[in-house]
């Protein structure tokens, strides 16, 4: 395989696709280059590229964990050209891979923290790998409290993992849906409503949220609310990229490029931007 | 008159008329040239002028449209509409080269699986005579530079 | 004692290095000049002043196919795109072979670019030193100047008896190996006046002035024709995607403009940039501001004055530069 | 002319008819002219108008379709707001037209104007606004419509029209500088921009290259007014107004419909006659 410079993405197969909502899949898949797959090693809040060959690439967050080594996933929502020709998939096809880009969510800085995750729709998909890296590291962090909102009960993405992160020590999941269902029992409410109501402590804490704009926007002020400050709130952004090599000039934020000095940002950074996003 | 040239013909039929006279042809057991390759649509009035010149663009030497006979349209005016567009958009490609004879516009309706076969074999043959497309050897001699 | 090629053995001189490499001359199309290959040197045109569009597009192409994927009994292969021969970009100015090496800062930062720094190693740059000035040139506020020979590999410069030849790198002292050079005395020719525009402390003022309504005001009258970025030396946002054709994918990537509505429309609609005076105000950001913080004080305009001559509504990047420092002065 | 219309912007701005003025004022080489937003009295000194004054204002309305402005409008600009108003684009009442008389305008680039009237203008029937609040100068007599540059290009065989559009088309750029410039080209996703399906492909080449031009012109088929900015503002000089004139020459001979004469007029695709025989057409 040639150097990353060259945009060249690695061949895959794809071994799994799973429906997680009416309009999220998730794709499993394994590099067919057993040496590249040596080298595709990522950590949580990295990116990659993921061609659907003849449609075209898009970047999305890397869903699952490098350690487990059970193949690379990433939980796609149909939206755009290349994501519908994604969902057309099935196991077996080819596509390619390229990254892992980015940043990553600095974990090692939040060792013995209480960690606060909140991620709205399909604004969960890069912090899975968060909440299996600290479920499988238990003892190195204090609190982990997981709190996921969706439209309706159906589009919660990762609905059949709540119960393991649930399950280990030191942990809770907390759901909210904007609008129900007769099976839902339940919260009914708006994510910052949901912050405001549980009353995080910003005591040795770290909030990383991901999530819709307008969803981030409004549980910052609660978050403010509480008194957590700037650099304890922890985002990854979303910009439309072609590169991930900070050339193609596309997600340039200001004076920074989101695939290259992001996407993960804390709002302390993100408000010194020259340019708000 | 090129040797051995078979020109390749893209055909956007209307669903209720002319595809169901091509059907007729077929099941009448009536031969027509295999050189038209069909494309189904609800109503020539569908037919977008994009998907012509996309047509030319991607190799075809002729393009028929057909449709139902004025005063027949399932939607009772798609084909007027059809009519005014390819008045002034054969004349158009004419003159940005793209003769108009391998432009046509016919009326078949669904009992006519003869007139059908006619169309298509009239187009093929003045499309045959015509020769290939000439771009390639223009572009050459205009010293136009492509895409690399 | 200097080396001179007369004008007659400059053709000759080109003619015999077509024999191994491509060679990319100025062409005269119209009232535009465009950098083309050619047959024959004798093609070309030297005229005064700058082309219609720099050579730019010889090393980062308008658009180009990076590699093509192949696909057969669920075999893939993905197969990149070379380039197969040398080439030299003949007849260039100053400031164009300046927005190459302006170029090169983004594009050969690593992990390089491939694609362009293959194109750029295979490349060598055959220089001419600008006689006059164009009214709409700023080059030497820019850090170059009509005849700064930094960004060649070898520069020619007219004096009656032909052209001066100056071999700047060892690439053009290979190039010059076989040239019918005489050697005169001849006085290099002194450098046209060019047009000043102070560019003391934009990168501060650009800062300063970012919050300022003159960009939302400036941008009033822009159409977003894109025509800025596709004639500048320096631009490079480019767009990638995939192009079907004989049953292979081609991946292409192209010129782009981050002028363009719909720039950075990501797939679920969100739009950070989508009123014209962010649009607007990012161009010269990061020409101004961005760039020269990123790589060390380099402006990302070389002078060149194509965006102010090919401008329909004259959005103009010396006035721009001008206003700025008022507005935004220390 | 210059000193009119400046009194009329003061007049518009100070009795608050108008929010902003749009115009012309002197560009950065003291020769042509720049549009110009004039948002308060003290800028209508700014204004200026004489021959270099090329520019269809008409588009800049669209960004402001919900304030009330006035704007500086030649015979052809004056059309192009009649073909928003007739699309449904613009307000007549959100807008003042300070008319213009136009006896044809030069060739005009950066720091360049041609003696003689741009081609276009001669062939020109139009000298007076279509449409005004407000009218400067002294009307002048119409001039016969010609196409004699469109039957030279009818004329010539169909390999040597070929070959001269794939020269034309083979040297585009694709930069959409002809689409961001045209007052008709508005819609609020272009095609080509659209992914799925994608008309037009991500290579620059000829063949994707002619689908854009071919295509940009037949949307504009009897609703090009014939300002030329398409052409004006193409960095690389392709005759476009070549192509757009030929489909005006048809519309007009077969539809006798001319865009943007009237605000009312049923424009020729809108609309059909049963039983019309058109040319070409069984």
């Amino acid at each position: 395989m040639s150097p990353e410079g060259a945009l060249l993405p690695y061949v895959a197969t794809l071994r799994d696709v799973r429906k997680l909502t009416p309009d999220v899949k998730l794709f499993s898949l394994e590099l067919d280059d057993p040496a590249a797959r040596e080298r595709f090693s990522y950590k949580p809040g990295q990116f990659a590229f993921v061609s659907a060959f003849g449609v075209g690439e898009a970047p999305f967050g890397i869903t699952s964990v490098s350690y487990r080594q059970d193949g690379v996933e990433f939980a796609v929502r149909k939206v755009g050209t290349v994501t519908a020709a994604l969902h057309e998939l099935e196991p077996g096809a080819k596509l390619g891979v390229r990254g892992p880009y980015g940043n990553h969510f600095p974990l090692e800085e939040y060792r013995g923290k209480d960690i606060y995750i909140i991620g709205g729709g399909i604004g969960m998909a890069p912090l899975r790998p968060v909440i299996n890296t600290l479920v499988d590291h238990r003892g190195d962090y204090g609190r982990l409290v997981v709190l996921n909102g969706a439209r309706t009960p159906q589009d919660l993405v990762f609905s059949d993992e709540f119960e393991r992160w649930a399950q280990s020590p030191n942990t809770r999941v907390e759901l909210t849906v904007d609008r129900g269902d007769e099976k839902w029992k339940g919260r009914v409410a708006l994510i910052p409503a949901v912050v405001a109501e549980l009353a995080f402590s910003p005591q040795n804490a770290v909030t990383i949220i991901c999530g819709p704009p307008i969803m981030i926007k409004f549980t910052l002020v609660e978050l403010k609310k509480l008194r957590f400050a700037d650099d304890q709130i922890v985002t990854t952004l979303e910009a439309k990229m072609k590169c991930g090599l900070g050339k193609c000039a596309r997600c340039n934020v200001g004076d920074k490029y989101v695939c290259k000095h992001g996407p993960v940002f804390t709002f302390a950074q993100i408000s010194g931007f020259i340019e708000q996003y | 008159m090129a040797v051995g040239f078979e020109p390749r013909v893209v055909g956007f039929l209307c669903n209720w008329c002319s595809y169901a006279g091509a059907d007729m042809a077929g099941t009448s057991r009536m031969s027509y040239p295999p050189n038209i390759r069909i494309i189904r649509v609800p109503c020539s009035g569908r037919v977008d002028p994009l998907f012509v010149v996309k047509a030319f663009q991607m190799g075809a030497d002729g393009v028929l449209i057909a449709g139902c006979h004025p005063g027949d349209c399932h939607y009772t005016e798609g084909n007027y509409h059809m009519r005014r567009r390819f008045a002034l958009l054969q004349p158009f490609l004419d003159y940005v080269g793209i003769e108009k004879e391998r432009f046509r516009l016919e009326w078949v309706s669904a009992s006519e699986g003869k007139r059908f076969t006619q169309v298509v074999t009239s187009f093929t043959e003045q499309l045959r005579q015509l020769g290939p497309r000439k771009d390639r050897e223009l572009m050459a001699a205009k010293g136009v530079q492509r895409a690399v | 004692m200097s080396q001179v090629i007369a004008r007659e053995d400059l053709s000759r001189w080109l003619n015999s290095l077509m024999e191994e490499r491509t060679v990319v001359v100025p062409v005269v199309v119209g009232d535009m000049v465009f950098f083309r290959p050619v047959a024959k040197a004798e093609d070309m045109t030297i005229s005064r002043g700058n082309a219609t569009l720099g050579p730019k597009g010889c090393l980062f192409p308008l658009s180009h196919t990076m590699f093509t994927v192949e696909q057969e009994d669920g075999d893939v292969r993905v197969i990149p795109s070379s380039l197969e021969r040398e080439m030299v970009v003949f007849g260039l100015r100053p400031c164009d072979a300046q927005g190459l090496a302006v170029f090169d800062l983004p594009m050969l930062a690593e992990p390089a670019d491939q694609y362009y720094r293959e194109r750029r190693e295979k490349t060598a740059l055959v220089g001419l030193a600008c006689a006059e000035a164009c009214a709409e040139c700023f080059c030497t506020s820019t850090g170059g100047g009509p005849h700064d020979a930094r960004y060649m590999d070898v520069m020619l410069s007219e004096v009656p008896q032909g052209y001066l030849v100056q071999a700047v790198t060892e690439k053009g002292k290979k190039l010059l190996a076989k040239a019918p050079l005489k050697d005169m005395a001849v006085q290099a020719p002194t450098p046209p006046d060019v047009p000043r525009v102070p560019t003391d402390g934009i990168v501060a003022a650009m800062r300063r002035t970012f919050a300022d309504k003159y960009w939302s005001r400036l941008a009033d009258r822009c159409i977003h024709c894109n025509i800025c970025s596709y004639v500048c030396p320096t631009c490079y946002c480019f767009d990638i995607r995939d192009y079907q054709q004989d049953g292979k994918t081609h991946r292409v990537r192209s010129w782009e403009s981050c002028q363009a509505p719909g720039f950075t429309k990501i797939a679920g609609g969100h739009d950070p940039r989508a009123d014209k005076g962010s649009r607007m105000r990012q161009r010269f950001a990061h020409k101004l501001l961005y760039f020269p913080e990123e790589f060390n004080n380099v402006l990302g305009c070389t002078g060149c004055g194509r965006c102010v001559r090919y401008c329909p509504v004259n959005i103009d990047i010396r006035e721009i530069i001008s206003d700025v420092q008022k507005i935004g002065g220390g | 002319m210059q000193d009119k219309i400046r009194a009329k912007a003061r007049e518009l701005l100070e009795t608050g008819t108008v929010d902003c003025v749009i115009g012309y004022e002197r560009a950065t080489d003291g020769l042509t002219a720049r549009p110009v937003f004039i948002y308060g009295t003290a800028g209508v000194d700014r204004l200026v108008f004489d021959q270099t004054c090329v520019h269809n204002l008409s588009k800049f309305l669209l960004d402001r379709r919900d304030k009330r402005t006035a704007i500086v409008a030649k015979p052809c600009d004056s059309r192009a707001i009649n073909l928003l108003i007739n699309e449904g684009q613009l307000a007549r009442d959100k807008v003042y037209i300070i008319g213009v008389v136009c006896q044809g305008m030069p060739e005009v680039s950066w720091n360049r104007v041609s003696k003689e009237p741009q081609e276009r203008c001669q062939r020109c029937p139009q000298r007076v606004p279509v449409v005004y609040d407000y009218l400067v100068g002294e009307p002048v007599e119409a001039l016969p419509v010609t196409f004699s540059d469109v039957e030279q290009m009818e004329n010539a065989g169909p390999a040597e029209r070929r070959g001269f559009w794939l020269e034309q088309f083979g040297r585009c750029i694709r930069c959409h500088a002809c689409r961001q410039a045209c007052p008709g080209c508005y819609c609020s996703e272009c095609f080509v921009d659209q992914l799925d399906p994608t008309w037009v492909g991500i290579r620059k080449d000829v063949t994707d290259n002619e689908m854009w031009n071919t295509i940009r012109a037949f949307h504009l088929a009897g609703r090009c007014i014939s300002c030329n900015e398409c052409e004006r503002v193409c960095p690389v000089s392709i005759p476009l107004s070549l192509l757009n004139r030929k489909l005006e020459k048809d519309v007009g001979e077969f539809f006798d419909f001319q865009a943007g004469i009237k605000a009312e007029t049923v424009p020729p695709f809108a609309t059909f006659k049963k039983d019309e025989h058109l040319k070409g057409v069984e």
